[in-house]
């Protein structure tokens, strides 16, 4: 009895909430939000708020063409696997304190997770077997390199923030140091480092400045190019996901600490959040600026943004 | 003196280092080896010497008188001299089999000239 | 009762023997010659697998005495051979690869000619580095060392016929010859002090501190084994060997011949010198270790050859194992030891991926192939099983020993406040990624993309080539995933085998021997820490998964989806790849063409770097003479 | 219930692939400013594809030239289905001022069913998201056949 409770729960827990039903629904709300905040920025009228959503089911409904330069089995595996990843990261972050998956390792775990969807994209991009994927795959790969520099400093930054001398990787011990103590971003030597992973967000989700992998102008969509249909449909909601997870992490890592005694009502919190951020790092900057080149987008990385997240990384380690 | 092995050991090791840094010429790059091993040889049977010490040999009647006290050269550094020898005379071979070899495809002893494989 | 102790010695032995029973009886005959090396590689590994019993599980440290020639009056003359579980860790490593190679070569190298020599050169090498390994005298080491060159070297000129494999061969043997010669130096000087040339004797009487002599010999040896396991300014030949020798050789040499380096350097650190509480020494190995797998991985990514891009990553990654090791902490240790494993199982499945393309296609230039997922799919899926391994991404072996480096580099920084070792852990997890990055690479130029007129042709290699490349998959996926099951019986012991010394000395001196010089340490008792559950993992995405892909493929009717196709017309012009309306033509987007970006923005240090591998062996052996003088002073001057 | 939200959706996020098949420029000016703030066709979901494998319409503006007429049927094939193909301005309808040019092959519709065509040289941009609109109701249809 005791065993088919536990895996109900489980199965619960991966497959609804906060596992692949929430994160779908809420990526999408999220990159409907992006589309529609854009359009008021733009003075445009937009899409409706669930226009992902009929993007999503319109691109199931529509035909799957695998070319025939394609490796046909991991063309259609790789966006089911970065989907996987992407649901699987969501068990790590704790919603305010809940979270099924916890361990102390988090955040290598999340970071190495991270990396899955991009891979994905990357292996399948390359297993279409067009030369415009081609281009798009090395792209890809180039910004990847060019954000997990900062990334990584900003998560040991934290880790060694929270852990003191013995560093901490488990995202609950964070999410319970900053109920102790206030939430992260309020001391001000993280400040850096919290710029730095706001930045890190949207080339690590692919949005417009960063989006040179994907340049639908001039390489075609990049690895997407021979895409359609389901797999196509997959890759979208991972992106969409993506937006999630990535400002969801960075709710916990610097407002964590919010707990208002109830899951739904913290779930909620943790929606709007993500929401203002994703407002704040994606829809600005999207509507504001114009794609980079990507040598370009590698030098700003490893200058501004890592010069960033290193100041924070020192401070932490002074002890300030 | 003894000294004076040492200092020669010594010698002969940086003469060959010397030899293999700068020389052009592949098979002067293997004496150069040569010379390194015979410096280390050199070495190695001069740490065993005693002075005033006697070959490690024993007679019938030393060993019937219980433990000798003569005082002998430690005869360990000599079998690994011999050793030593040996195996450098197997790589001077090899290294010198392989020069033929380079030569022959190469058509030439410059190491300046036989660097395909770069960067 | 079976009698273990003679065990290591019959495999050693053995090896050595059928070396020339090969070319005796074998030289005319290939099966007589197949049957007798894979009865020898397969003897061999069963022996050293029977020792996991009594060392890894008992904890039982096996001494073997040749001749019986057992110490008198506390001085070890003979030749002893002494197994505790670090040794046997390597030896397992060593006679895995040497049997997977051994089934390998069957069909690999049934192109050759005189494959008599080559089997010969084949088992001596294996027997070279598993007589180096199991060996309790340094000296014997040393002789092990020279043999392990000579077969290295005759061996990377195999295929003579080639231009590069005599100049690789020319190289390898130089460098490895001035650093067997610096080794030896070094064995003099210790022996000029101590007089004994057995290890835990060494140990023992170098227990009263450290005099200029023995300073200077630690530096000497330091810098042989140095050369031994290519770090990096030693590293130069290991690339051309690698690259011109044939590819079963080639995993050979990163499966075990620089593991072997490997282990010398830790028997010299942590057991003969018992330098690793030094922080000059940790800072020395870590500095090394860092510049060695940042310095491998950008010349791998510059590579045009996907032989020679891998041999870069073998030194890339022996320096995460140096950087590991070079903590001089038990976690440290443990997962360099862990990272060793890693990557003889995913580096020799790599070369075995190459191998397999240069005997399909016959070329291993990266600019040249393409497409070849199409025709060769059973190693594409070993491929990027090995590169997924080799980039840590989770569940595969990469991640866990790379997880267990970050974290022992990052805790060692917080526990000495010294910041270095922070940007040790940062330079390891952005040297990950590129790692990732030239993996990539290789995916797209050889196995995805377009397939090249010439190369429509080829076939998937024959079965007995597979199966090592399918056992190698396994043990990469397993090991990554229980990932507790290795830590706890393998890496466990052997960490606290190199921590025990005091245990080690009296197993081959005798009881109470290692106290009576002034050797108290007792056993650490490491055990490491439950990092994470990859199973529960596992299960979760399973499930995950299984819904996704009944969602997606289940609900094609529901939907009314049209089936996907799979036999559409080659000439359908909707299943042709998409460009820009053209007609579909071969353009395939090659290896050197990737990250452009990157290599842009740093091209002053791609040149640099590329000049300074200038392929003169001069520039090398004086890399070498300039980076032991370096050591040796620095070692003078901080070592106390 | 899945066939009608994916029915809906059909009708609710047309992306549109343009090809211009030897248009003067004048139509591709105009479908550009469908997008700008004032006409704003993304209410209504459509958005531009950057490859006719993501397309549900394929817009083509322009007479048929012999060199462009091979390309844009590979491109139109593509298109995976349901698929709608509208044509903009008097070009691809009757060839316009081109008609009889020794290079131009003649009208789209020789070459492949036009589900929607909106007139004009060029069209106003409030007639194209008309056309537009229509298409994507038209794809919609397509894809309820499909089920049955």
């Amino acid at each position: 009895m005791e065993i088919i409770t536990t895996i109900f729960t489980n199965a619960f827990y991966v497959l609804v909430f906060p596992g692949l039903l929430f994160v779908a629904i809420v990526g999408l709300l999220l990159a409907g939000i992006d589309r529609k905040v854009l359009a008021r920025m733009q003075k445009r009228v937009g899409p409706p708020l669930i226009q992902p959503f009929y993007d999503f089911f319109k691109l199931m409904g529509k035909e799957t063409i695998i070319p025939h330069a394609a490796n046909r089995r991991v063309f259609l595996a790789a966006p089911v696997v970065g989907f996987v990843s992407l649901v699987v990261m969501m068990l790590f972050i704790p919603i305010f304190g809940f979270s099924p998956l916890s361990t102390n390792a988090d955040l290598i775990i999340l970071l190495y997770l991270l990396t899955i969807p991009a891979v994905a994209l990357i292996v399948g991009g390359s297993a279409s077997g067009s030369p415009y994927a081609g281009i798009g795959i090395s792209r890809e790969m180039v910004t990847m390199m060019a954000y997990e520099l900062p990334l990584v400093i900003v998560l040991l930054t934290v880790a060694r923030k929270v852990g003191g001398s013995t560093l901490c990787f488990s995202l609950s011990e964070i999410s319970l140091f900053q109920q102790a103590e206030g939430s992260l971003i309020t001391n001000w030597s993280l400040i850096p480092a919290a710029i730095a992973m706001l930045l890190v967000i949207p080339a690590e989700v692919g949005t417009q400045p960063f989006d040179v992998a994907e340049a639908e102008t001039e390489i075609c969509e990049g690895p997407l190019v021979e895409y359609s249909g389901a797999p196509l449909a997959i890759f979208k909601l991972n992106t969409a996901i993506k937006m999630f997870i990535m400002t969801a992490l960075f709710t916990v890592l610097f407002f964590g600490g919010i707990d208002t005694g109830f899951i739904a009502l913290n779930a909620l919190v943790l929606v709007a959040i993500c929401a203002v951020l994703t407002v704040i790092c994606m829809t600005l900057i999207h509507a504001i600026c114009a794609r980079l080149k990507i040598e370009h987008l590698f030098k700003f990385y490893w200058t501004v943004v890592t010069v960033l997240a290193a100041i924070s990384l020192i401070l932490v380690w002074l002890g300030l | 003196m003894i000294t004076v092995n040492y200092i020669v050991s010594v010698f002969l090791i940086v003469l060959g280092l010397y030899t293999v840094c700068t020389k052009k010429n592949l098979i002067k790059i293997v004496l150069g080896l040569g010379i390194i091993d015979y410096g280390v040889n050199l070495l190695i049977v001069s740490i065993g010497w005693n002075d005033g010490g006697t070959a490690p040999i024993f007679t019938v009647t030393d060993l019937l008188n219980g433990v000798s006290s003569k005082f002998f050269v430690d005869p360990v550094p000599q079998a690994l001299t011999l050793t030593s020898i040996v195996i450098g005379a197997c790589v001077t071979a090899m290294a010198l089999s392989l020069v033929i070899m380079v030569y022959r495809k190469y058509k030439t002893l410059n190491a300046d000239e036989v660097r395909r494989l770069r960067g | 009762m079976i009698n273990f102790t003679h065990f290591p010695v019959i495999a050693v032995m053995g090896l050595f023997l059928c070396a020339f029973l090969v070319e005796i009886f074998g030289a005319k005959n290939k099966y007589i010659r197949n049957t007798i090396a894979l009865v020898a590689a397969f003897g061999a590994f069963a022996l050293i697998a029977a020792l996991i019993k009594p060392v890894f599980v008992d904890g039982n440290v096996i001494s073997y005495w040749m001749g019986n020639w057992t110490p008198v009056g506390g001085y070890a003359i003979g030749i002893g051979y002494e197994i505790d579980a670090l040794n046997l860790f390597f030896a397992l490593l060593v006679v895995t690869t040497v049997l997977l190679s051994g089934i390998y070569s069957v069909k690999y190298m049934e192109r050759d000619h005189h494959l008599g020599h080559y089997y010969t050169l084949y088992l001596m090498l294996s027997g070279s580095v598993l007589g180096l390994v199991l060996t309790g005298d340094i000296f014997n080491m040393f002789v092990m060392i020279e043999i392990m060159t000579f077969a290295s070297v005759a061996l990377t000129a195999f295929r003579n016929n080639k231009l590069g494999a005599l100049e690789g061969a020319f190289k390898y043997l130089i460098i490895g010859s001035v650093g067997s010669s610096l080794t030896l130096s070094g064995i003099a000087l210790l022996y000029a002090q101590c007089h004994t040339l057995n290890m835990s004797q060494l140990s023992a009487a170098l227990a009263t501190g450290l005099s200029p002599t023995t300073i200077l010999a630690f530096a000497l040896m330091f810098a042989g084994f140095g050369v031994k396991s290519y770090i990096v300014p030693f590293h130069a030949p290991a690339a051309d060997a690698y690259m011109a020798a044939p590819t079963s050789v080639s995993m050979l040499f990163s499966g075990m011949v620089n593991k072997a380096g490997v282990y010398g350097m830790i028997r010299l650190t942590y057991v003969i010198f018992r330098a690793m509480d030094l922080s000059s020494v940790q800072l020395l190995l870590v500095t090394l270790g860092t510049v060695t797998m940042f310095i491998g991985v950008t010349m791998a990514l510059a590579q045009h050859n996907f032989k020679r891009l891998l041999a870069f990553h073998s030194i890339s990654q022996i320096g995460y194992v140096i950087t590991a090791i070079g903590l001089g902490t038990a976690l440290g240790l443990s997962s360099g030891i862990f990272h060793a494993m890693n990557h003889t199982l995913f580096k020799g499945l790599l070369f075995l991926t190459a191998g397999a393309v240069l005997y399909a296609t016959g070329t291993c230039d990266l600019d040249r192939l393409g497409g070849l997922s199409k025709r060769m799919p059973k190693t594409t899926i070993c491929f990027l099983i090995g590169a997924f391994s080799i980039s840590g991404l989770p569940p595969f072996n990469g991640f866990a020993s790379k997880w267990m480096i970050y974290q022992s580099t990052f805790a060692k920084a917080t526990e000495t406040g010294n910041f270095g070792y922070a940007f040790a852990t940062i330079v390891a997890l952005v040297v990950s990624v590129m790692t990732l990055a030239s993996f990539i690479k290789v995916t797209q130029a050889v196995f995805f993309g377009q397939l090249p007129e010439n190369l429509k042709e080829v076939r998937e290699v024959p079965l007995l080539m597979r199966i090592p490349m399918w056992i190698m998959s396994a043990l990469c996926i397993l090991s990554g995933v229980f990932y507790n099951f290795v830590a706890k019986y393998l890496l466990t012991p052997a960490t606290n085998a190199a921590f025990n010394v005091t245990n080690y000395i009296d197993k081959m001196m005798g009881e109470g021997y290692a106290a009576a010089n002034g050797i108290t340490e007792t056993a650490i008792g490491f055990s490491p820490l439950d990092l994470w559950n990859p199973v529960l993992w596992l299960i979760l995405f399973a499930i995950v998964l299984i819904s996704v892909c009944i969602v997606i493929l289940t609900g094609e009717k529901e939907r009314g989806r049209t089936l996907v196709k799979t036999d559409a017309d080659p000439e359908d012009g909707k299943y042709a790849t998409f460009f820009g309306g053209e007609a579909s033509t071969h353009s395939h987007v090659g290896g050197s063409d990737l990250f452009w970006g990157f290599k842009h923005d740093f091209k002053g240090y791609f040149k640099f770097i590329q000049g300074m591998h200038s392929g003169v062996v001069n520039d090398y052996a004086l890399w070498v003479v300039v980076a032991t003088a370096l050591i040796t002073v620095f070692m003078f001057i901080f070592v106390r | 219930m899945f066939k009608k939200v994916i029915a809906k959706s059909m009708a609710k996020s047309p992306w549109i692939y343009h090809v211009n098949t030897g248009s003067c420029n004048g139509c591709d000016i105009e479908l550009v400013a469908v997008l700008t703030p004032r006409y704003d066709a993304e209410r209504f979901g459509f958005k531009l594809a950057g490859t006719p494998r993501h397309a549900d319409i394929v817009v083509v503006s322009g007479p048929i030239t012999s060199q462009s007429k091979e390309r844009l049927i590979r491109t139109l094939e593509q298109v995976p289905e349901p698929k709608c193909v509208v044509s903009i301005g008097s070009c691809p309808r009757s060839c316009n001022v081109f008609k009889g040019s020794y290079s131009v092959e003649g009208p789209l519709e020789n070459f492949t069913h036009v589900d929607v065509s909106i007139a004009g040289c060029t069209p106003k941009p409030e007639a194209i998201i008309e056309g537009l609109y229509k298409a994507a109701e038209i794809l919609a249809e397509k894809r309820e056949a499909m089920n049955k």
